[in-house]
């Protein structure tokens, strides 16, 4: 095998702060290497510090391509090799295509950088890159513009550009997150097509299932450091380290349903006072928006319920009407027909003013947990405001450092403003929030994933063990399969807005009636 | 992530149905600020019949002021003269100065032309500063930041008739270079010009810098890099563009804060233009012109609103899709 | 120069912007104390006429010199400042609470009332300004109530439309959504959350406002319309000695760049506000 | 720059003259009537008579007059050589016109019509022989006809009707009006047929300038900085400051010609408390040290005035001593007159009013300098225990306030020539306000003895009489302290090095270039 890449003792550091420590390794052609590790291991910086573009200082003993010293490039020749010699997929999809220019100008820019073609060779090059990378209609996609793409269909113009002046080394840093399943498995499917023409690879990923099923070989990081290398299989299989061993532990759908994730339990939760049994009930609810020719229906027909100490699982890709369901519980999407009951209760299509006082029984978590605090307040703030005045007894600020704890908060966070914590932290924020009015229910939008493997695995370890003490029932929205296989009590997978199977986890899994389902299991990587 | 929820408009019925909002409502406005002028008109001291005889201080005949108020319907109810004046200016009947005793359409005709001209070289002076002075301030030099910060500021802080008379005593009475006066030709309208560039020039700047330096920082641009392009073409290709769309919506905003600084600067340069006449015209109380004025620059800022409009939706085709 | 470089480098510019930040402050406080106190900062009576001492150029005895009537330029530089910084707080100060109340109308009160505010701000923004304040003064005779109400009203558009546009945002925000899941009643969203957030920009606009309204009051003591003697504002300041560019540039130099310098530092402290307001990520 | 003036061998070219006055609203002098008509409109019209520099009559479209004794019929000779610049004859018709037009309400002519109110009927003896018949007898007729508002225009050029002949009047004089762009400039066109100089002209044929571009240029500055550019060849209204530098160093040629009629004074509203008391009025005009703000202000470039009148005026009667500084006396009969408390601010009270005057400042009529002497005087004032508060009004709304008599001081332009001018001003029957609001006496003088001697002056048909009649008019202004005047009425021009010969006429003091030329 010829190896396209080597690099030996390479080190970043921002300012006297290391942040790469003393990285070796090469990288063959047609090989697939990940790189792991936590959030802030240093992955993004070391891949980019492979084009020049770290920004930090860079020093190695050695970094180069079969035929160039990488250490010793000026800024000039770097732009030659980007793109030529080294191609970029950034971790943050959904950006790096310029708003404003068409998909076609971005990757005519790479072509007309690194190639000499003329403008109609690279206009037919182009058509062909979209093709290669499997969006259909190339000469439509190539007129339009990011704004106009789905996120998967972003995703893949995002490698066209990147592999348009065939690059023999590729770098893909987290190509997958923010994706749905089957689009995450026709992305993977692409770069191991890639891989197999003799691309070199280099997949940065926190998400253990797409490693095993792409990568050859594996580098575990942690701390800028490498802690662990080795082929793949040997090292999702036989971890050798603390550090891989919690990866590995993270991935949900490989514990059963009520297995903690992470062994470490971090501090017993406190007693709790019992709730009475509480239901979210919806029977032939359709939601729909707009109207006249402009009218959509997001749900039809759907009919499920929640109750105290059950978890009901959402699954479906993205525009399914996942959100749209959980609104229509809150009371905050208007339904067309069918009726939400709260405990048997009329609960939505009703004036907001006879919901008010019932609302405390149902608590919210929204995907974007951070968009959903008061910018001016602090987090002491924020959760106070939620126990308000009504709350008989506990004095709001004993009650809020109850919830603090309960969501396994630091009291001293209260505080800070949420802007200055991380989103495992923001998440637990939400989490005491919407526990603050005692709810039987909570309704959790995409709790998690917005979350790297380990601080997903430490939220979804929480809201198991609240569950357990408090008797919560959850209505539970997540793409991934994996999670809402571990948590799940009863499962519906959505469709266009309609249910296309619904049972409990072992029969929807094993035995998925509808091709859909199937095929986003088919979809759903293994570890 | 959002999906497309309805089959959309065709293109062309989206592009016809914005374009016939924007000039109903541009007529809503027209109407209404004719409104304004004439009621605001009535409240200021002084005689319309006093202005029509020859202005204040002429010494007219008790008959010759009724007869004018006869003639020109001053004696009508509010109410009848209001729509009177609606009426007439519906059919394009801007009506005749009471100062200057000709076709209010005739005086401001050249008036109009001569601001325009003024205005448009002005917003092109501007953003022809308003670029370099963007891209030099976020070179990323400390220096540059501040000498470019500082400049845009005090362009922006400005009074325009003091900055009109430091250009004067520098250009004209220092250097000898430019005439310090408007003399019609191209040289003469370098200084007001300028008058009127430098705090737009300014205030675009300030606005220009803030985007640019985002764009800079977002992902796409270091996906062009990452592609392997240079400096300049990710500031040029890329970054500027973002920036410049915050522009468009204050130069259509300028356009409004030249006309009021035509003001001053068609009187100092001595230059024919319509914010020296509306001034003149206010002083002497002469309704129709007045209202011509306010109607014809009001034209003009609505239909600058829909061209920085469709500017924005060309640069920025979010816009519509986001409609 | 890559973006992380870029960004870093805009993390050193944020530190040179501190200090800027810090002498803007400083500027605004003493010119705020030379309006609040000026005899204690004079050095002089700035309404004392001297013909035997007029159109002196700037020496230890007048620091900013002397002016047409002998009167200290620094003195009266002083003492404007009140009539000054009054003019351009007070016409802040309306244009906010007519911009508030034409945003709130609009922002609140659902589509109707957001298609005619929508009318009015245009309607505003295509009459001239200065015609507007030309009317105000015509009409109410001239003065610093008027040259305040002129402003003013003139400046008001932009803030009606600012807040607007902040409240509908703010309405649809992620945050009222969890007011209103928490139970919260529509009056206690309103003046909880949702005014609270759009006020918190306000004070952004007001910090920018104040500086550009001098600006404005200065242009109408050009017209003849602003400030009466013997006032020391600023914009009448400057005004008066252009008349003397040539003979005594100091007269019209000196409270230009006082102008200057209270305009810029109102400016960079409300930037510098508006980053703390906005900077949430 | 290029000088737009190329001043060739022959003396011809463009000359670029830079008027700070207001542009007028129409050309035609006849219409309404004020100074900016008179400074354009001399260009191209021509009166009867005209004034020499002693201040005497002297012939120019009339070349000889007579009076009948009893003062009411006037004969003159016409010249019967003229034509109007449209071909038509400038003959006894014409000036029957030209009076009928002053006389018709329709032209709504206001200081014009002033000055031929007494012409009861015009005859036209022959061709070259007119005959004024007078209701009243009018010693100031000769001086009133010699002003531009009564110049002589083309019957032809007033058929075509008030727009166009606003537009584009017909005289005799130098100069045609060949285009006026409104707000910017009129282009006067050389009358190459022009013969009717004033008696006192040195040229007596078509002048040297092909035309002259008549700017407008508002802005104090940029007119100075046009003409140090050399863009204009002459400026009016010139700065103190400037006109103080020019004659230093001599760079540019100064013109100095007082307007004629009354000089540059604060009138002092007798007709209302507190000025209604004539303590209170001398204690303002003599306890204020008015002459060290002019001197600073003007930089030494004006005289203090002492009389009603602008010293070009030969009548004029100047009492310094009633205006002698002297702050104790002023103190003293404001202590007579009943000022004797202050209040909190240091200002007199009487019964618990405050001193306080208000003074209506016009921006369009009191330059720059002018507006800080009042401003010094305020100060003044304010040691003395008088609170004066300025306001500066645009003009209407100046004219409002003095309609409304809501003013105690106030300080108007009038430009008249001759004496005659104190009886417009100060006549008791100027007190009562035209219909429109306007009236002349400011000063609300209302003294049987004053308005008898205007009468007699007006009547008299003896100069030494007249002349004795206006001076104890003047004295009865002056020592009543109705008025405290300050400087002739500022009329300066500079004139590039490169031109010579312009003058200014002794008649309104515009300035007249049928003399002028380039120099070679
Ligand atoms: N321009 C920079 N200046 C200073 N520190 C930086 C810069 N870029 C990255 N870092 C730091 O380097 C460390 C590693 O960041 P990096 O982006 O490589 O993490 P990562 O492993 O990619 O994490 P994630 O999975 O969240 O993307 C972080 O602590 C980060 O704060
Ligand atoms: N307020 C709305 N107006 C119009 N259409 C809407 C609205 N909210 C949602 N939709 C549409 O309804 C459909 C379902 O949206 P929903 O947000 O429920 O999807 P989702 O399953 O949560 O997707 P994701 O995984 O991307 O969050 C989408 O096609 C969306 O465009
Ligand atoms: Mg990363
Ligand atoms: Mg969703």
């Amino acid at each position: 095998m010829n190896t396209v890449l080597t690099v030996d003792g390479l080190s970043v550091d921002f300012g006297g702060r290391p942040v790469v420590h003393d990285v070796s390794f090469s990288l063959a052609a047609g090989e697939c290497l990940a790189v792991v590790g936590e959030s802030g291991a240093g992955k993004s910086v070391l891949v980019r510090s492979l084009l020049g573009l770290s920004g930090g200082t860079v020093a190695a003993r050695k970094m180069a391509t079969p035929r160039e010293d990488l250490t010793q490039v000026s800024e000039r020749r770097w732009r030659r090799i980007r793109g030529s010699q080294v191609g970029l997929i950034l971790q943050d999809a959904l950006g790096s295509l310029d708003p404003l220019r068409t998909v076609g100008r971005e990757i005519d820019e790479a072509l007309r950088l690194q190639t000499r073609l003329s403008a109609r060779e690279r206009r037919e090059r182009a058509e062909s890159l979209l093709e290669s990378v499997g969006l259909p209609e190339p000469k439509l996609r190539l007129r339009q513009r990011s704004g106009q793409l789905s996120g998967g269909q972003r995703q893949r113009a995002l490698i066209a550009t990147a592999i348009a002046a065939d690059p023999p080394i590729l770098i893909a840093d987290e190509p997958t997150t923010a994706l749905d399943v089957s689009t995450q498995a026709r992305i993977l499917a692409l770069l191991q097509d890639l891989t197999a023409r003799g691309t070199g690879l280099i997949l940065v990923s926190h998400d253990l299932a797409v490693v095993r099923t792409i990568a050859d070989r594996v580098m575990v990081m942690d701390g800028g450091r490498v802690v662990e290398s080795g082929f793949a299989d040997d090292v999702l299989d036989h971890p050798r380290t603390d550090i891989t061993r919690t990866l590995l532990a993270s991935v949900p759908s490989s514990k059963p349903r009520g297995e903690r994730l992470l062994s470490h339990s971090p501090q017993p939760l406190p007693v709790q006072r019992q709730r009475t049994a509480a239901e979210l009930r919806a029977t032939q609810i359709s939601v729909s928006f707009g109207r006249g020719t402009r009218r959509f229906t997001a749900l039809s027909d759907v009919s499920c319920r929640v109750a105290s100490g059950r978890t009901l699982g959402i699954v479906g890709e993205s525009g399914s009407g996942k959100t749209t369901l959980a609104r229509a519980f809150l009371g905050l999407a208007p339904i067309d027909s069918g009726s939400v009951t709260l405990d048997g209760g009329a609960w939505a299509n009703i004036p907001e003013r006879a919901r008010r006082a019932r609302r405390r029984s149902v608590g919210y978590v929204t995907q974007d947990s951070f968009a959903s605090f008061d910018p001016r307040w602090t987090v002491g703030r924020i959760i106070a405001d939620a126990v308000g005045r009504d709350e008989g007894g506990t004095a709001p600020k004993s009650r809020v450092a109850e919830l603090l704890t309960q969501v396994q908060l630091d009291n001293a966070l209260a505080n800070r403003s949420p802007a200055t914590l991380s989103g495992g932290q923001r998440q637990r924020v939400a989490i005491a929030r919407a526990l603050a009015g005692d709810p039987g229910l909570l309704v959790l939008d995409e709790p998690v994933s917005a979350l790297d493997v380990t601080v997903q695995a430490q939220i979804l370890d929480l809201l198991d063990d609240l569950q357990r003490v408090k008797g919560l029932g959850y209505l539970l929205i997540s793409h991934d399969m994996g999670v809402i296989q571990h948590m799940s009590d009863e499962i519906i997978v959505l469709r266009n807005g309609r249910i296309v199977e619904q049972g409990e986890p072992d029969a929807v899994l094993s035995r998925p009636s509808d091709p859909y389902t199937r095929a986003l299991l088919a979809d759903t990587p293994q570890l | 992530m959002t999906s497309i929820a309805a089959p959309p408009l065709s293109r062309a019925h989206r592009i016809g149905r914005w374009a016939l909002q924007r000039l109903v409502g541009g007529v809503v406005v027209l109407a209404a600020t004719a409104t304004i002028v004439f009621f605001a008109m009535r409240l200021i001291p002084g005689d319309p019949a006093e202005a029509i005889l020859g202005g204040p201080g002429s010494q007219t005949s008790a008959e010759a002021l009724a007869r004018v108020r006869a003639e020109y319907g001053l004696d009508d109810p509010l109410g009848v003269q209001y729509l009177h004046h609606l009426a007439r200016l519906a059919t394009g009947d801007l009506g005749t100065s009471y100062s200057l005793r000709m076709p209010v359409a005739d005086v401001i005709g050249p008036l109009l032309v001569s601001t325009l001209v003024l205005a448009f070289s002005a917003l092109a002076v501007a953003w022809a500063l308003a670029v370099p002075l963007t891209l030099f301030s976020t070179r990323g030099s400390r220096v540059a930041a501040l000498v470019g910060n500082g400049l845009e500021l005090t362009a922006a802080s400005l009074p325009h008739f003091w900055l009109a008379s430091i250009l004067i005593v520098t250009f004209s009475t220092g250097l000898g270079w430019l005439p310090p006066i408007s003399t019609g030709g191209v040289l003469g309208l370098v200084l007001p010009t300028l008058t009127l560039a430098i705090p737009v020039a300014g205030f675009l700047a300030q606005v220009m810098r803030d985007s640019l330096l985002d764009a800079l920082a977002s992902p796409f641009v270091l996906a062009s890099r990452a592609r392997g392009a240079g400096d300049a073409r990710v500031r040029f290709v890329h970054a500027l563009r973002h920036a410049a769309l915050p522009g468009v919506n204050l130069t259509a905003w300028a356009f409004g804060y030249l006309v009021s600084g035509a003001v001053v600067v068609e009187t100092i340069f001595a230059r024919p233009g319509l914010g020296r006449s509306l001034v003149s015209a206010v002083l002497d109380r002469d309704v129709p012109l007045v209202t011509a004025i306010v109607v014809v620059t009001a034209a003009a800022y609505v239909l600058i609103m829909i061209v920085a409009d469709a500017a924005a939706r060309i640069a920025d085709p979010r816009i519509e899709e986001r409609a | 120069m890559s973006d992380i470089e870029l960004l870093t480098r805009r993390h050193s510019l944020t530190a040179s912007r501190h200090t800027g930040t810090v002498l803007a402050g400083a500027i605004a406080a003493v010119l705020v104390l030379c309006a609040v106190a000026p005899g204690l900062m004079a050095p002089a009576d700035p309404l004392a006429v001297n013909p035997h001492d007029s159109f002196a150029a700037p020496s230890i005895a007048h620091l900013f010199g002397t002016d047409e009537s002998g009167r200290d330029v620094l003195s009266r530089v002083i003492f404007g400042a009140r009539d000054s910084l009054t003019i351009g707080a007070a016409a802040t100060g309306i244009g906010l609470i007519g911009g508030t109340v034409l945003g709130i109308i609009g922002g609140l009160l659902g589509r109707w009332a957001h298609a005619v505010v929508g009318r009015v701000i245009e309607v505003f923004f295509a009459f001239p300004g200065l015609l507007l304040a030309l009317l105000v003064i015509v009409v109410a005779g001239p003065g610093p109530m008027s040259v305040i109400i002129a402003v003013g009203l003139s400046t008001a558009p932009g803030y009606a439309r600012i807040i607007q546009s902040r409240i509908l945002q703010v309405r649809v925000s992620p945050y009222v959504e969890a007011a209103r899941v928490l139970g919260r009643t529509p009056l206690r969203i309103l003046t909880r959350t949702i005014a609270p957030n759009t006020a918190a920009p306000l004070v952004v606009l007001a910090t920018l406002g104040i500086g550009q309204a001098i600006v404005w009051a200065a242009s109408l003591s050009y017209l003849g319309l602003g400030a009466q003697p013997p006032s020391p504002e600023w914009g009448a300041m400057l005004n008066n000695g252009r008349t003397y560019l040539q003979t005594a540039p100091w007269m019209t130099i000196m409270p230009g760049l006082v102008i200057l310098a209270a305009t810029m530092s109102f400016t960079v402290l409300g930037r510098a506000l508006s980053r703390r307001t906005e900077g949430r990520a | 720059t290029a000088d737009t003036a190329p001043s060739g061998a022959d003396g011809g070219g463009t000359f670029v003259y830079a008027t700070g006055d207001a542009e007028p609203d129409c050309l035609d002098p006849h219409v309404g009537g004020n100074y900016p008509q008179a400074l354009a409109g001399s260009q191209v019209i021509e009166s009867l008579v005209s004034r020499n520099d002693d201040g005497e009559i002297v012939p120019w479209l009339a070349t000889d007059w007579s009076v009948s004794s009893d003062g009411l019929t006037w004969d003159f000779t016409l010249r019967d050589d003229v034509t109007f610049t449209d071909g038509t004859d400038f003959d006894a018709d014409a000036v029957a016109a030209n009076i009928a037009h002053l006389q018709d309400p329709d032209t709504a002519s206001s200081t014009g019509y002033l000055a031929v109110q007494k012409i009861a009927d015009v005859e036209t003896v022959d061709s070259d022989q007119v005959r004024f018949h007078l209701s009243q007898p009018d010693s100031a007729l000769l001086e009133s006809l010699s002003q531009t508002w009564v110049g002589m225009q083309s019957p032809a050029g007033i058929e075509r009707g008030m727009d166009e002949n606003c537009e584009q009047p017909i005289g005799t004089g130098p100069f045609v009006v060949s285009e006026w762009a409104h707000q910017d400039h009129i282009t006067f066109t050389r009358n190459d047929d022009y013969n009717s100089a004033p008696a006192d002209a040195k040229n007596s044929g078509p002048v040297a300038f092909d035309s002259i571009e008549w700017r407008f240029l508002p802005d104090s500055t940029s007119r100075y900085a046009a003409l140090q550019s050399g863009d204009v060849d002459m400026i009016d209204n010139v700065q103190p400051d400037v006109l103080a530098s020019a004659l230093d160093d001599g760079t540019f040629t100064v013109l100095n010609a007082p307007r004629t009629g009354a000089s540059n004074r604060i009138e002092l509203n007798a007709g209302k408390a507190p000025f209604d008391d004539q303590r209170v009025r001398e204690a303002f005009a003599t306890g204020i040290d008015i002459d060290a703000a002019i001197d600073s202000l003007f930089f030494g470039t004006v005289d203090r005035s002492f009389s009603p009148l602008s010293s070009a005026e030969p009548a004029a009667y100047s009492d310094p001593s009633a205006f002698a500084f002297d702050s104790d006396h002023a103190a003293d009969l404001l202590d007579d007159a009943g000022w004797t408390e202050r209040d909190a601010d240091g200002y007199r009270t009487k019964d618990g009013t405050r001193l306080s005057l208000s003074f209506p400042v016009s921006t369009a009529q009191s330059i720059p300098a002018e507006q800080s002497l009042f401003d010094q005087i305020a100060a003044g004032a304010r040691d003395l225990g008088i609170e004066i508060n300025i306001e500066l009004m645009d003009l209407s709304s100046w004219y409002e306030a003095l309609g409304a008599n809501e003013y105690d001081l106030v300080s108007a332009p009038y430009t008249k020539v001759g004496p005659d001018v104190l009886r417009i001003l100060y006549h008791s029957s100027g007190i009562e306000p035209a219909p429109s609001g306007y009236f002349a006496n400011h000063s609300q003088v209302d003294l049987p003895e004053l308005d008898e001697a205007l009468d007699q002056a007006s009547a008299s048909q003896d100069d030494a009489e007249r002349r004795e009649l206006y001076q104890q008019a003047q004295e009865i202004i002056l020592s009543g302290h109705y008025v405290v005047p300050l400087y002739d009425q500022l009329n300066t021009f500079l004139i590039s090095p490169d031109v010579t010969g312009v003058r200014a006429m002794p008649t309104l003091s515009t300035p007249s270039f049928v003399d002028a030329s380039f120099a070679s």
